[in-house]
């Protein structure tokens, strides 16, 4: 009654769902790990952390995306080039977190045990979220992220600061989960079916001037508008970003931003008709996004904070993108033309993303690099006065990610942001273009305060920045990179293309 | 039968909920919110869904509530009397229960005349049909389930340790 | 030797960078530091010798061009040409380029590897606008120059630097981001990032006078324009010698640069119909910038506000839309690189010497240091156009560009208020000058040491250019002419009918048969 | 095109003073005083002999095809602005070389005496070489442009030998002033010629040098419709070179300078550079009554204001210069009532004897210890025995007494002004020589005469100057003698030379192109009588031809010779009848 | 008057707004958490309605799916509450203000 068993179809999708398995596996085998050793030495832990997202960058690398753009397990779950794309993404992320959280904690010289399998499982949260082509594997896979990162962000023990803001985000984020499932649920009721497909079917067949339909898909997006800390529904993150270790807001800055907007461009892309209704609300909401986050951020004092804010700004960048591929359809333009803008859109979205990711991690990683511990963390901007004198390589590093961060050439942030506002301008939204560029050039003051502190301020007294090799390390590498995707952009700018394209539901 | 089974489940139910939004204690709060809860289950039963009803009650206003229960125990001392000595909340919020009757009105009234009956159900969610669906179609959503109360387990315990192991 | 010569133009421009690398990489002393820094921008220099040399003089399209795809399917590409006008920018910013950096050989006596690799690496960003033919890689380019002389003026420089850095860094900004959405615009219209493909754009009126009026913002904050020129006496004072020279002697050409190669080319209606206003707003820099330098107590100061001044006959000469005008608009951004260049410098070696820059300080100096006060003298007369000197070629062909313009209404009103800016300009020169090296030498300035072999070695080349800049001209000319012909083409085609010299009865550039007419009808 | 003769040498009379002031200023510590002096001797005086041959060979060409042309070299060449490196001599530029490289060397050579004890000794000479420099490119430059650099050039060695002892801030102002004066001055030649440039531009064949001289002669019938403005222009920049109202507030500072400076470039030659300009730019001038008028009233305003003030000035110098002011005015008047051969020649003879006046003046104060101030010398007649009679030769030139140079110039400028129809510039000019007598003889009286009023200690040093100074002095005092009698005129017998020689210069203007052989002579029967004040309207449909608002040239008398006593209006007797009465 | 699917989403409705204004409205975190299961349950009736309405059991696995993750969301925030608890001594949301400073 309920067609073939899709049991059956487990084991030919096995491949396919090799990484998260790994990572599910291998999030069991470090929690036994930490049980069975105590309270020994906890370096294995990290390693064996990394080993399994090595493992499983390597099994999504090993399994070629399925050329039919199949779906997996009876469509709950998409195996095309865009899930490859953000699980390996997604892989990197976690990371590079890993590396900087093992870096703090071992100059702290105490391990935090939960870490390791919550960033796995959180992980796996986000891949699925990336992955999900049907409505109950969204609900849960946004779940696996979120609880999980709740942990992450209260796990500081005996942090007032840290549990605060944990129980914020987590009320916060419960809260929209209610309205992701509401919508949810008004989805499935219009479809009758919970897989993106059938309720692809719904929404083209259904008759002009519905109300629900809209209703869900507005509920919709605002719960992932939350996650991704669109105004009027980012006011979790400062107060998060700013509360959670350093590491661990890197990794929600970018993971879960990623992961989000993953979520966001499948459902965009599944309810064009439907989102149209919004569109006019979802412009003003991406106008004052922007200019919300990069106004406030004008005025922090705390790096953290300030990179909070402005995370909240490039939400909205990212909410431009959306935007262009939603526009598409409503030029008379030609199926091809409007193809071709929704292309690079999307392509542009993806793009930023990652450079997003870059450099954000990036920043929170010197932050992470610089903290002395857990409890004294290098937040205060003022703090880094004659940075670049102490420690001129990390200096420099937070310089370029500072420069990214505000889009300014030949920093990969110039070129993310050069996509995006060119989809913009293509899919003739100039005014929203020139209102994002003006933007940006607001952001570039509170970035360069940084520098300013950095380059051009010399310290009152003593300074004890912490230090590690690994993390420093590490951050050069994603400076390089950030540079390097300056540069010569072309080629992986063109993957993100094709991986847009490619996306199936 | 079923149009008054359903008018006296909802109407408890909103009201009960209603109570709970506009307690002044946290132990009424959850008394009321069981309450709702018990209703919630009959409407489940109303909707060909006696599985859930089940499950309702058990996990929902069993396990769940009783977690509720013990933490406001756990705290209860010195949590209320701040809210009560500062503000005024539960009137206010009072007003939801007004609030939501209107709706409930207007929305059957927006109905009026258009509403079908459902009908004599085509399927009913006992325990054995829900789980054949879980376990074929959902195999799956299973599965993650499972991963996300593991993560649950995880971030209990570890926020629940007394104190992170030192060198 | 094919590697390099086949490829020309990149190695110029990517020489001070590879030099920016080497810097940091073996500069562990800094005499290391300086020597490789030093090393490699007289090796950028040598480099565009060859292009000087290898330069067709009468063609006027680009030379060495350089293709490669870059991004977008090739839509974007890395594209470099080399025609008239960049040939001399380029070469002014190479030949500036070592003199910079000798110049900066004890007055930055701290973490010079850094300063040497932000110097190179700025002159890389520097030639790349120049040479860029692609409209991204231009703006990459663009934006590029703000990092390092941003870092050079707020490491580097005086009191309020990080104030003036910051405001350089916006001020510049706030121009650049609306020319990018002009470009992608235009982008999205051309479906490539090419130049040339922008010039085949067909744009209303309507629409070239939004987009010229976005590049033109861009571009007349970097010259700077009057009113958007208060963030440079902050910049250049601040700045460190250095920075200021280079400021002074080829950043603000970017903005001139980008007027003559995008704004009036691109959007030539406009040009037309805007390109009045920016000649007033120039005529009221050239006056309003002598008046203020007048008042000045700071020197350098003074010569910042100087170069507003001389700018605006940049620009004036540029939106005389004649060849003679903008020859002359080039000429004078060259020869105020070398003179304003040159008075930083001059600034810098009495700056090194007393920590002050207060007018009211000085007095006299020529007692102590004769050579320095004749070749400030020198440097002070080309500034202020004395004729055989670099200032008065330019000056002398914007001024007489402009004044028959026939594509310019009231040019000739224009000129006749830009020349005061001649009068003026010798006002306040001569009164500084006065002020500081005439009269009696005071007790603090007695046994300052005059110009040392090395500041003699930044001088002298400077010198010689201006000279020769002045007296003989017409090499520079003879290979600017063409490509100035062919950049002005797009406005020729739009007023072919019309001569665009010539002086014509009282009678608006509107009517010019009319005003032939009337010419014909009085002999 | 006319056929020109080429002649390198031209380029070297330029410019050996350059590189003389090239070697003495790069080697400025190092050279020894005396090579130093000698060197800039050695380079004016190589330039003076070299304009001497050039002339010579100038004037072996028949009369209407003297010119030698040089070329450097294109200066620039801009879409049809093509402006030549040149140098031309012909016999206008032939005159002023002469003067400026004769009267140069002159001052050299007193100037090695007269700043032997300076510490700035070398300097000096650098600077006076590169004045040198500047006023030949000015006299000798093919074009327009050519004269701005050169007219430039002067004015910057104005400005650096005004502040040569800058220690005093009231000389470095008054260099500062003169030099602004000055560019203000530019700021109208720039103009004019940019009117003139876009003018011509549209008409030019290609090849032509656009403000070149010959170009511009060559089409004054484009120029027609702007001739007022150009000359308007132009003029303004005359009145700041040659310091006429309004623009003449820097002279008088100017005497800041060392005494040698004030009569080389103050007295007589960089001043004088505004009356060649426009004799230059004749063709363009007679093209525009109106500017005529304007630079004619301005020339006798200036003539009589400036000797007013004379009379009340105390300072030998500035007597001087406020007299040096009045004879520019006179220069100037002559421009304005067309007799450019009489202003040109005006500006030789003053040359002659205004440097001869400030020589001796310095001289004085040389002897005085630096006074200048004329209350406190007198009865230096006796002491100075060289001094004395020059200073007197000197003196007597510039009142214009017969056969003095000054007679037969200043005549010459008062008759046309006369016979032009202007009784009222006539009238103006002829009292401020009355004046002239009067404040010279003033001076003379002051400065020669009665007891010294000079303190003892000042007294007790009076000296006569040595021989390197008295030594010009007596050769400027032959010339101020025998310097008019090149302009001899035919009432008294002479043939005007001088006028005959420039005739051509002034001719050209006058012809129309369309002719083959402008030939002044052509005129000549046709004017017999004075013009009517207001000229005819140009006939339409031909180029506007200029009026000859003066009754005969050069050419004219020679060709149709007439009774002087008819051509001498009765009112306006000679100056020796007059001077007498003017002096006391 | 027939009772069908527009009831149950007219109490669903009701009920989450009931939910929403306690959480907007609430300051004791308790009651902002049941507030959240009061939403979370409104959204199961409709589920449960639909899957009534379509014949098909997907709402009910759906449903069932809601009550692992309310249980799980229940016992992380209850955790950190005690723990918050623990170090300030008090569970109001205007409390939680560590952040603010």
């Amino acid at each position: 009654m309920n067609g073939p068993s899709h049991a059956m179809t487990l084991g030919t999708d096995l491949p396919q769902l090799a990484p998260y398995l790994v990572l599910a596996v291998g999030g069991l085998a470090v929690m036994l790990l930490d049980a069975f050793t105590g309270g020994r030495r906890k370096d294995h832990l990290s390693l064996l952390t990394l080993l399994t997202l090595l493992g499983a960058a390597a099994a999504q690398g090993a399994v070629p995306a399925d050329p039919r753009g199949a779906t997996l397990m009876g469509g709950m779950l998409a195996a095309d080039r865009f899930s490859r794309f953000f699980n390996l993404l997604t892989v990197t992320i976690a990371m590079l977190t890993t590396v900087f959280a093992t870096s703090v904690y071992e100059r702290e010289g105490r391990h935090r045990a939960d870490f390791y399998p919550l960033v796995l499982f959180a992980s796996l949260g986000m891949m699925l979220l990336a992955a999900a082509t049907d409505l109950l594997s969204l609900f849960l896979a946004i779940e696996t992220m979120s609880l999980a990162v709740y942990v992450l962000v209260a796990g500081n023990r005996g942090s007032l600061r840290s549990s605060e803001a944990g129980f914020k985000y987590l009320i916060l984020g419960a809260f929209a989960s209610a309205f992701l499932l509401m919508g949810l649920a008004l989805l499935y009721g219009q479809a009758g079916a919970t897989d993106y497909a059938a309720v692809r079917r719904a929404v083209d067949a259904a008759p002009a001037g519905g109300v629900l339909l809209p209703l869900a898909c507005g509920l919709v997006l605002v719960a992932l508008g939350f996650k991704v800390a669109m105004v009027p529904f980012h006011m979790w993150t400062p107060d998060v970003y700013d509360g959670a270790p350093a590491y661990v807001t890197g990794f929600m800055a970018t993971g879960v931003k990623a992961a989000a907007f993953a979520a966001l461009l499948r459902v965009a892309w599944l309810l064009p008709p439907v989102a149209e209704v919004w569109f006019p609300l979802l412009t003003v909401l991406a106008v004052l996004t922007m200019t919300y986050g990069n106004l406030v951020a004008l005025s922090q004092s705390g790096l953290k904070r300030m990179l909070a804010y402005s995370s909240i700004a490039h939400a909205g960048y990212l909410l431009l993108g959306v935007l262009a591929v939603l526009n598409t359809g409503r030029d008379s333009a030609t199926a091809v033309q409007a193809a071709a803008v929704r292309d690079a859109a999307g392509g542009a979205i993806l793009f930023y993303l990652v450079v997003y990711a870059l450099m954000n991690l990036g920043a929170f990683g010197v932050v992470a690099c610089l903290s002395r511990s857990r409890d004294q963390e290098a937040d205060a901007i003022d703090g880094y006065a004659g940075l670049s004198r102490r420690r001129p390589f990390v200096a420099a590093t937070l310089a370029v990610f500072m420069f990214s961060l505000a889009g300014i050439p030949p920093t990969a942030g110039f070129v993310g942001k050069f996509y995006i506002f060119d989809a913009v301008v293509k899919a003739g939204l100039v005014p929203l273009a020139v209102w994002g560029v003006i933007n940006s050039l607001l952001s570039a003051y509170y970035y360069l305060r940084v520098i300013v502190v950095m380059y051009m301020k010399t310290a009152e007294g003593e300074v004890h920045d912490g230090h590690s090799w690994e993390a420093a390390f590490t951050c050069g590498v994603l400076a390089l990179l950030v540079l390097l995707l300056g540069v010569v952009p072309g080629s992986f700018y063109a993957l993100a293309a094709h991986t847009f394209r490619q996306m199936t539901y | 039968m079923e149009t008054f089974l359903f008018y006296l489940f909802g109407t408890l139910m909103l009201g009960a909920a209603a109570m709970t939004v506009a307690s002044r204690s946290a132990v009424a709060a959850a008394v009321w919110l069981v309450f709702s809860f018990v209703c919630a289950a009959g409407v489940f039963a109303l909707l060909a869904a006696p599985f859930l009803a089940i499950l309702q009650i058990l996990i929902y206003a069993g396990a769940i509530m009783v977690l509720f229960l013990f933490v406001i125990m756990m705290l209860q001392g010195p949590v209320l009397p701040a809210e009560v000595a500062g503000r005024s909340f539960g009137r206010k919020a009072l007003l939801a229960l007004p609030a939501a009757a209107i709706a409930v009105i207007l929305i059957s009234w927006a109905a009026r005349g258009r509403e079908a009956a459902f009908g004599a159900a085509p399927v009913t969610g006992t325990a054995a049909a829900v789980a054949e669906l879980l376990l074929n179609r959902y195999l799956l959503a299973f599965e993650l389930i499972s991963i996300v109360l593991l993560v649950a387990i995880v971030g209990a315990m570890a926020l629940g340790r007394k104190q992170e192991e030192q060198p | 030797m094919a590697f390099i010569t086949d490829h020309i133009l990149t190695w110029t421009a990517f020489a001070p960078a590879l030099g920016a690398v080497l810097v940091l990489a073996a500069g562990r002393t800094p005499g290391a530091a300086r020597r490789i820094a030093l090393g490699a921008a007289l090796a950028d220099f040598v480099l565009s010798l060859h292009l000087l040399r290898h330069f067709e003089a009468a063609n006027g399209a680009d030379q060495f061009v350089e293709h490669a795809p870059w991004l977008a399917g090739g839509k974007i590409a890395y594209s470099l040409g080399l025609d008239g006008v960049s040939l001399w920018l380029v070469l002014l910013t190479t030949f500036l380029g070592p003199l910079v950096i000798l110049s900066a050989w004890r007055a930055i006596a701290e973490r010079v590897r850094e300063a040497m690799a932000f110097l190179l690496l700025l002159q890389t960003a520097m030639i790349g606008t120049f040479l860029a033919r692609d409209m991204l890689l231009f703006y990459v380019f663009w934006e590029a120059m703000l990092i390092p002389m941003y870092f050079l003026i707020g490491i580097w420089g005086g009191e309020r630097r990080v104030y003036a850095a910051v405001k350089f860094f916006l001020f510049t900004m706030v121009g650049s981001v609306f020319m990018l959405v002009a470009i992608l615009w235009c982008y999205q219209q051309a479906g490539s990032m090419a130049l040339a493909d922008f010039l085949q754009l067909e744009l209303s009126r309507g629409q070239q006078s939004w987009l010229f009026a976005a590049f033109a913002l861009a571009f007349a904050i970097k010259v700077p324009l009057f009113p958007f020129h208060t963030w440079l006496p902050d910049a250049h004072v601040e700045a460190p010698t250095a920075g200021s020279v280079i400021l002074a002697g080829i950043l603000l050409k970017m903005g001139t640069y980008g007027l003559l190669r995008f704004a009036i080319p691109l959007f030539p209606e406009a040009a037309l119909a805007l390109g009045p206003w920016l000649a007033w707003l120039a005529v009221i820099g050239i006056i309003y910038g002598a008046l203020v330098a007048m008042v000045q107590q700071d020197v350098k100061k003074l010569v910042a506000y100087s170069s507003v001044s001389h700018l605006g006959f940049v620009v004036l000469g540029l939106f005389s839309l004649t060849t003679t005008g903008a020859a002359g608009g080039v000429v004078q951004m060259l020869a105020h690189g070398l003179s304003t260049g040159a008075l930083f410098l001059l600034v810098g070696v009495i700056y090194e010497r007393r920590h002050t820059r207060q007018i009211a300080e000085f007095g006299g100096l020529a007692h102590a240091m004769p050579a320095y006060a004749a070749v400030f003298l020198f440097v002070t007369l080309a500034s202020i156009g004395l004729p055989g000197l670099c200032g008065f070629t330019g000056e002398f062909l914007i001024l007489f560009g402009t004044f028959g313009s026939g594509l310019l209404p009231h040019a000739r009103l224009l000129v006749a208020l830009a020349a005061t800016g001649v009068v003026l300009g010798a006002i306040y020169m001569l009164w500084m000058y006065q002020r500081v090296f005439l009269g009696k030498l005071g007790e603090r300035n007695r046994g300052l040491p005059d110009l040392s072999v090395r500041e003699w070695a930044v001088l002298l080349p400077i010198l010689v250019m201006i000279v020769a800049l002045g007296v003989h001209p017409a090499p520079l000319l003879e290979r600017l002419e063409p490509s100035l012909e062919r950049i002005l083409a797009p406005v020729a085609a739009i007023r072919q009918t019309e001569s665009s010299y010539g002086l014509a009865l009282g009678v608006s550039a509107a009517q010019p048969a009319a005003a032939t007419a009337a010419l014909k009808g009085d002999r | 095109m006319e056929s020109h003769a080429l002649d390198t040498s031209l380029r070297w009379i330029v410019l050996v003073p350059l590189l003389g002031a090239a070697l003495n200023g790069l080697l400025l510590r190092r050279m020894p005083r005396r090579a130093a002096g000698l060197l800039a001797c050695a380079a004016v005086g190589a330039s003076f002999l070299l304009s001497v041959a050039a002339v010579v060979r100038l004037a072996g060409l028949e009369p209407h095809h003297r010119l030698l042309a040089d070329s450097l070299g294109t200066w620039l060449d801009v879409a049809g602005v093509r402006i030549e490196l040149g140098f031309a001599m012909d016999q206008l530029s032939a005159v002023m070389a002469l003067v400026v490289t004769g009267v140069g060397f002159l001052i050299h050579v007193y100037s090695l005496g007269y700043m032997a004890h300076d510490p700035g000794f070398n300097r000096f000479f650098t600077y006076l070489n590169l004045f040198i420099f500047a006023m030949m490119m000015l006299v000798l430059g093919e074009n327009l442009v050519m004269l701005f650099v050169g007219w430039e050039g002067v004015g910057l060695c104005s400005y650096l030998l005004i502040s040569f002892w800058f220690n005093e801030e009231a000389n470095a102002a008054a260099g500062k002033k003169a030099f602004i004066v000055n560019r203000i001055g530019d700021f109208g030649f720039l103009l004019g010629m940019f009117v003139l440039g876009a003018a011509l531009l549209p008409h030019l064949a290609g090849g032509e040098g656009l403000f070149s001289f010959r170009t511009i002669a060559a089409h004054t019938h484009h120029l027609a419709p702007w001739a007022t403005a150009i000359a308007l222009l132009l003029f303004l920049g005359a009145t700041g070179k040659s310091a006429q109202i309004p623009l003449y507030v820097w002279l008088p500072d100017a005497m800041a300078g060392p005494t040698p400076v004030s009569a080389l470039i103050h007295a007589a030659t960089m001043v004088t550079a505004g009356v060649y300009m426009i004799a230059r730019m004749n063709m363009v001038y007679v093209l525009s009554p109106a500017a005529m008028t304007v630079v004619a009233v301005t020339g006798a305003v200036t003539a009589l204001f400036a000797a007013t003030i004379a009379l009340t000035q105390n300072d030998i110098k500035k007597v001087l210069a406020y007299s040096t002011v009045s004879q520019l005015g006179y220069m100037m008047l002559a421009c304005g009532v067309g007799a450019f051969a009489a202003g040109i020649f005006h500006v030789m003879t003053h040359a002659f004897f205004k440097a001869l006046l400030f020589l001796g003046a310095g001289s004085v104060i040389h002897a005085m210890s630096g006074q200048q101030d004329m209350r406190l010398m007198g009865g230096l007649r006796r002491k100075l025995p060289v001094t004395w009679p020059t200073f007197l030769i000197g003196t007597v030139a510039l009142a214009g007494v017969f056969p003095f140079a000054g007679f037969f110039s200043k005549d010459e400028i008062l008759w046309k002004a006369f016979s032009d129809g202007n009784p009222g510039l006539w009238l103006v000019g002829f009292l401020g020589a009355g004046l002239t007598a009067f404040y010279m003889m003033r001076l003379v009286v002051l400065t020669f005469f009665g007891d010294s009023r000079a303190s003892e200690e000042v007294r007790h040093h009076v000296h006569e100057s040595p021989a390197t100074m008295t030594v010009p002095l007596a050769v400027l005092a032959v010339l101020s003698v025998a310097g008019g009698w090149l302009g001899w005129p035919h009432f008294l017998g002479g043939a005007n030379r001088f006028e005959q020689w420039l005739a051509p210069v002034f001719a050209r203007a006058r012809t129309p192109p369309a002719r083959s052989r402008p030939q002044a002579r052509s005129t000549a029967p046709r004017r017999p009588t004075a013009p009517p004040r207001t000229p005819p309207p140009p006939p339409s449909g031909s180029w506007p031809r200029p009026r000859c608002r003066w009754p005969c040239s050069a050419s004219t008398r020679a060709t149709a010779p007439t009774p002087g006593g008819r051509r001498w209006p009765r009112s306006c007797t000679p100056s020796p009848a007059a001077s007498p009465t003017g002096c006391c | 008057m027939t009772v069908g699917l527009t009831h149950y989403l007219a109490l669903a409705a009701a009920l989450f707004l009931v939910g929403m204004a306690g959480v907007l409205i609430r300051r004791n975190s308790l009651i902002m958490f049941m507030s959240i299961e009061i939403m979370l349950s409104a959204a199961n009736i409709v589920f449960a309605a639909y899957a009534r309405l379509h014949g098909d059991l997907a709402g009910h696995v759906f449903v069932l799916m809601v009550f692992a993750v309310a249980a799980a969301e229940a016992a992380i925030g209850l955790a950190i509450l005690v723990e918050i608890y623990r170090l300030r001594r008090s569970v109001n949301v205007d409390d939680l203000n560590t952040l603010m400073e």
